[in-house]
């Protein structure tokens, strides 16, 4: 049994009927789908408004890291069945889905949750896609705090 | 070897908005000695140059690690997506 | 501000597109979607097979009670936003989604994800629907296991 | 008083696929009574009312509670929706 990994950078809608029936198997009964949504008002840290994100991705190091996010998540939760990994790019306004990350697995009490949640703290640490946010007083590219280690 | 690196986001910015630029290196040089030639080359880029990430045929690179021949290089911030 | 909650026993398709649209403010960033799916081949337990499930819901009372679910995630997470609980009733075919839960939050690490889960849970344990399953060797109500108690 | 006793799932194909039945109760009664009361008229809900679960005007109701006037009263096994 092959299981379905759906992975992708795109400059499209995000539709999760799609993604979720893309990665449900006759032995699926449950998913656990994270997205992520752009603000238009932010009130953690220095609160502010946001006209829109500029989202880029180094697309082919983009795919690979997503592979490795979800070869990390089988490895931790082998009872996941389907999952995708989708991050769109381009100029995304207020309101607009900008990533997914859904797992799914037999039941829901075996660890589909912690793998989409694992999921989308790692493509915000590894995956190469960064954003520039434009608000009404200017710009400012967003810049992650993870840096990645050398293997040991 | 003449390598071509690849900028995103910030690094592009600061390069003049290039998408990439070209270095020489000798055979068997280093992330470091990359990092180096491009310090010297690019002295606008210097300053990113500290948390600067560096990818190898779509891994991440480390300073020790010696680059392999017609090598993809790409250098840029601390991801940010999602 | 009103948080959005949109509350629904139907016997329409989910879209997952549309409901996540609907608790989408502008200050959310992050959503934790559950849905289910109706499963045609179950290994847990005794193995069987399924070919579809007939949902039946009291329905005034499974509208009550998902308000229920939903007034405890928020006094559980106040940080919770959007809230959306939809069941499908009607006869249902494997792979089919037949319920979602889904809460949005300004950011992902506001317990958005253990709200959702939180309120699936719920759901199966206090609002009133019920799934009759037919398979190739007849049908059987399943029965669930919670038995709700006075409130002291 | 006449109460109408919606049924679901396995308790209505039990009582022979009827929605509801009806049961005639003193006021004052309690849920506990109309259990009993149930019991007596309709044998072939005997044994689901050791585990059935009573709701009152939607609201989940036990043994000791008293029936409010026009309650609108239901019997079903526990919830297995999802």
């Amino acid at each position: 049994m092959e299981y379905p990994t759906i992975l992708s950078v795109t400059d499209s809608e995000l539709d999760l009927n799609l993604l979720l029936a893309g990665i449900t198997l006759p032995s699926s009964g449950a998913a656990a789908i994270f997205t992520g949504m752009v603000r238009g008002v932010t009130a953690r840290g220095e609160a502010h408004a946001t006209l829109y994100l500029e989202y880029e991705a180094y697309v082919p190091m983009a795919e690979a890291k997503m592979q490795q996010v979800a070869d990390e998540i089988r490895q931790r939760w082998p009872t996941v069945e389907g999952i995708a990994i989708v991050q769109r790019v381009g100029r995304l306004y207020p309101c607009t889905p900008t990533v997914l990350v859904a797992c799914t697995a037999s039941h829901r009490d075996t660890g589909v949750f912690d793998a989409a949640r694992y999921g989308i703290d790692r493509l915000k640490q590894i995956v190469p896609v960064w954003k520039k946010e434009v608000g009404p007083d200017g710009e400012e590219w967003i810049e992650g705090d993870y840096l990645p280690k050398p293997e040991v | 070897m003449d390598v071509q690196v690849l900028l995103f986001a910030t690094l592009r910015e600061r390069a003049g908005r290039q998408r990439s630029i070209q270095v020489n290196l000798p055979d068997g040089a280093t992330v470091a000695d990359l990092k180096q030639a491009i310090r010297q080359a690019y002295p606008a880029l210097q300053a990113s140059l500290a948390t600067v990430i560096v990818s190898v045929n779509h891994e991440f690179a480390f300073d020790p690690d010696v680059l392999p021949p017609d090598p993809e290089v790409a250098l840029f911030p601390p991801v940010s997506g999602g």
